[in-house]
């Protein structure tokens, strides 16, 4: 579970570096139970990333609290980071090590796991993404597409409680797609929470349980996909042509 | 599912920001030390390295600077390309070298502790021009001693040829990286750390 | 080209790194205890020995390029002097043996390198390092590791975004102070948003470490470099 | 015109560091005219992005020549990257400024065009990712969407001869996405060749005159939008849900 409550953040100065800063998140309040599949929509600038980002800490809100499996967040960092995992928007900015099997490692060793746990963990999350064999390939040879899939992979080997991912669909390939959100469905099965922000509910849509969507960093749309998919094109979000196609279009649907 | 949290002693958001901090400069040294010249006056190459050593001390101060250094010398013990012209390894810790290597730490601690009085790091903004020229001058000196000390004992030089193949024909070089140095630290372009 | 490590079954290869570390600790030390020609040369001998080991061949020294003209200067530095004899042989000589005996060291160090991943390195400080330290230190070093392509990247991917721009054109200064800003700029952006990566990927200071284990090939190796500072101990007392 | 001939490229060790190599692109022969919008699709680590940084030399090929304007590109760098505008796949590999205005004014200010000439190049190409009156905003603090609207700003700022954007819409909303492509068709009326690398047709194939598909760094297709659709899944690339419903999913059919 995790508990958003009345959260604000401000940027000094803001985008412009003037006096008075931005509000890249107003006022938020929500909640997303265990084993929940969310969307968060909303245009580029509308504060998705930062508000995401208040969930294990990495941003600190300037009003109101965030809480983690009943946690406040900024009472225990550890709790928040173990129990959240994320998916940053861009991938270079998350990879940690030189080779992609140490990368995906990297989380699990960090939680003293043993050996062979992490060894399945990190075989496990390649196979995820269609990376299964190339853990010995060098991060900085890697394609564009192929740099998120292990970004991917990263987060998935924490098997975290909650799992975010913040635009992870933008540079994969589709079966690299497909396969993902296979393990997504998955997961959610086993009572994870899965939250993934975006622009472009094409790729997700079929598989969410509800969709948030922001404007200039407030909650406009709480509601179940079918019907927020009225409201979202006006934020600027990318919906299905038609609702009912979506199975077709993805090759996802539920 | 869930894990246990109880055995995960996290570095926490500061140390770990500026343990890569200090590994950044570790490695723009090691970037640094490809960049050589030959001294017309000495055997020994100038090189850049020194510079990297000053903007560790002057960005990240005196603890975390020095650990900088520290994590240079131990990275290239173990074979990161980082030494002049992009050697590596042990040997070059106990080469004829050593005594420049082993001052780098020194150096940037020293330099960091003088441009920030202290421990704490302050706005390189209120820092005025004679402490920056200042601190870098001690680094120098600091360098220039341990390294002509070390090339007196490892090569077995006598007092005035390790002082002079050591120290005295790289004053030139040494200027002009405090005026870069200073060059950076005073663009705003760059809005570091 | 530059030294780096070469993937690779030799012998040395499947040394784990402590008992590299010590082979190069013990022949340092030895080389120093032995500044002789006799003990030099039988050292030379066992350094192309270690070199051989871990694949390796006169190709990998030349990355030691830039200490040559210090080797070959300082003995000639040494021997001259400022009044008649003007050039004093002995004097030349030892330094001439001093020199040497730093290629030698470099000579193993080399092989060290070339056998022997970053991953393994890390472990190796870790496990000798007990506690917080070595654990900054192993972190820290793999990171350096990490940070060198990476800030050779942001130099060129500064210079690719400038070229591509119609940068090309501009005069040379100008492109080298472009170039430079850029990628200062972008490499400490780079280690800020590491810093938030490790963050968020519960980097603690007690991790699972690596697997080492001691194999049968080990126990001589550790033989040879702890001989080699026993006899260097047994000169010096 | 860019005429690509016999091009290969070949990635010393390629990405695991093993002897002889990975080949990036495979004797690829290609040719687009003036004014042709073209389509460059493949799977993730197909070698999209590798053969059009032929396009402008920023990958010198192992064997092959390309040439632009009939010139080639090895001959005169220069030419070839003032003819040949490029969006990077990252678009942090491309910004060199610290502000929005500064970096959008690059690429003409080295043309050596007068101020007035810049000052309008500027705001049109800025008011073609809906960024308009951004131009003081600092780059380091943008979200990634507005990110990848500047760079984009920054190529259309050259008014190339051929323009080519490396996957440009994976982190657009909607509205700048239209608004680009908008642009990019009336770029086309005016005989600028645009090249679109992607895996993701649904957006752009609308506007497509041609797909060529790449499969391990070589061509299997070049072939008319309607035609590619049917072996491109094949190649993990995303087609539109049905060919026919296109302009209804993107809303920027022909
Ligand atoms: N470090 C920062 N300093 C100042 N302003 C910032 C900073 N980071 C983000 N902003 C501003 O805050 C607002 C929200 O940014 P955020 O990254 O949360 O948007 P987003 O919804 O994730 O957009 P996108 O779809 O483009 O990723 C934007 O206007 C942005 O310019
Ligand atoms: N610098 C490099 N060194 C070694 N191999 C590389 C390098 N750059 C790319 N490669 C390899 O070349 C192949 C083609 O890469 P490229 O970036 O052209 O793919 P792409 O089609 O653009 O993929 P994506 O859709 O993921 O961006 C990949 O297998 C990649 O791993
Ligand atoms: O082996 C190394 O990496 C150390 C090289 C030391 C070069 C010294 S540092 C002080 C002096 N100034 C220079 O430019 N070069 C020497
Ligand atoms: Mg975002
Ligand atoms: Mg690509």
């Amino acid at each position: 579970m995790i508990d958003v409550d009345g959260v604000t953040c401000r940027f000094d100065g803001g985008a412009t570096g003037e006096a008075g800063g931005v509000v890249a998140v107003d006022d938020v309040t929500l909640s997303v139970p265990d084993g929940e599949f969310l969307i968060v929509a909303g245009a580029n600038g509308s504060g998705k990333t930062t508000l995401v980002r208040t969930f294990n800490g990495l941003v600190e809100p300037d009003a109101g609290t965030v809480a983690v499996n009943g946690a406040p967040v900024s009472d225990d960092l550890v709790a928040a980071r173990t129990a959240v995992g994320m998916v940053f928007q861009d991938p270079r900015d998350q990879l940690v090590a030189a080779t992609v099997g140490a990368d995906v490692a990297f989380g699990p060793e960090n939680l003293g796991l043993a050996h062979e746990e992490i060894d399945r963990r990190v075989d496990d999350a390649l196979a995820a993404v269609n990376m299964d064999g190339r853990g010995d390939d060098r991060i900085a040879n890697l394609s564009g597409g192929e740099r998120g899939r292990v970004a991917i992979a990263g987060a998935l080997a924490m098997e975290p409680d909650h799992l975010v991912l913040d635009e992870p669909f933008t540079g994969l390939d589709e079966p690299a797609r497909r396969s993902v959100l296979d393990r997504l469905r998955d997961l959610r099965a086993t009572g994870t929470s899965v939250i993934v922000v975006t622009h472009d509910l094409r790729d997700v849509l079929g598989l969410a349980d509800r969709v948030v969507g922001l404007s200039t960093g407030a909650i406009v749309v709480d509601d179940a996909p079918r019907a927020a998919t009225e409201t979202l094109p006006g934020l600027g979000v990318r919906v299905p042509g038609g609702f009912d196609r979506l199975s077709a279009n993805t090759g996802s649907g539920p | 599912m869930a894990t246990s949290t109880e055995s995960v002693d996290l570095v926490g958001d500061e140390a770990a920001t500026n343990l890569a901090r200090a590994a950044l400069f570790a490695a723009l040294v090691g970037a640094f030390a490809y960049v050589t010249f030959p001294n017309p006056v000495s055997p020994v190459r100038v090189t850049l390295q020194v510079l990297g050593v000053f903007l560790a001390g002057v960005y990240l101060g005196p603890v975390w600077g020095g650990a900088s250094l520290v994590l240079y010398l131990a990275a290239g013990a173990v074979g990161a390309p980082v030494f002049e012209g992009g050697s590596a390894g042990v040997g070059q810790l106990v080469g004829q070298s050593a005594g420049y290597l082993w001052s780098y730490p020194l150096a940037a601690a020293a330099v960091g502790a003088v441009v920030h009085r202290g421990a704490t790091l302050r706005d390189l903004d209120t820092v005025g021009l004679p402490t920056l020229v200042g601190s870098m001058v001690l680094g120098t000196a600091i360098i220039y001693a341990l390294g002509v000390a070390g090339l007196a004992l490892v090569l077995s030089l006598g007092p005035v040829e390790a002082v002079t193949v050591g120290a005295a024909a790289f004053v030139p070089a040494e200027a002009l990286k405090i005026a870069a140095a200073v060059g950076i630290v005073r663009s705003d372009a760059v809005a570091a750390a | 080209m530059t030294l780096s490590y070469v993937p690779g079954d030799s012998l040395a290869h499947r040394l784990d790194p402590r008992s590299k570390l010590l082979v190069q600790a013990g022949f340092a030390a030895a080389a120093y205890a032995y500044t002789t020609p006799r003990g030099l040369a039988a050292l030379t001998l066992l350094a192309v020995a270690c070199l051989r080991l871990a694949g390796g061949g006169p190709r990998d020294l030349w990355t030691y390029r830039a200490a040559f003209p210090v080797l070959l200067v300082a003995p000639l530095v040494a021997g001259a002097t400022l009044g008649p004899p003007w050039f004093r042989v002995e004097r030349a000589a030892t330094t001439g043996l001093a020199s040497y005996r730093v290629l030698l060291i470099l000579v193993v160090a080399a092989g060290y390198v070339r056998s022997t991943p970053v991953r393994e390195s890390r472990a190796a400080i870790q496990r000798a390092v007990p506690g917080k330290p070595g654990q900054f230190l192993g972190t820290g070093v793999a990171l350096v590791f990490r940070f060198l392509p990476l800030l050779k990247r942001d130099l060129l991917t500064a210079r690719e975004a400038v070229r591509a721009r119609g940068g090309g054109a501009l005069p040379v200064r100008e492109r080298v102070r472009l170039v430079a800003v850029a990628g200062i700029n972008r490499a400490f952006g780079r280690a800020d948003r590491l810093g938030t990566a490790l963050n968020a990927r519960c980097f603690a200071w007690n991790p699972t470490l690596p697997r080492l284990a001691l194999g049968p090939a080990d126990y001589p190796a550790l033989a040879v470099g702890g001989g080699l500072a026993l006899a260097a101990v047994a000169t010096l007392a």
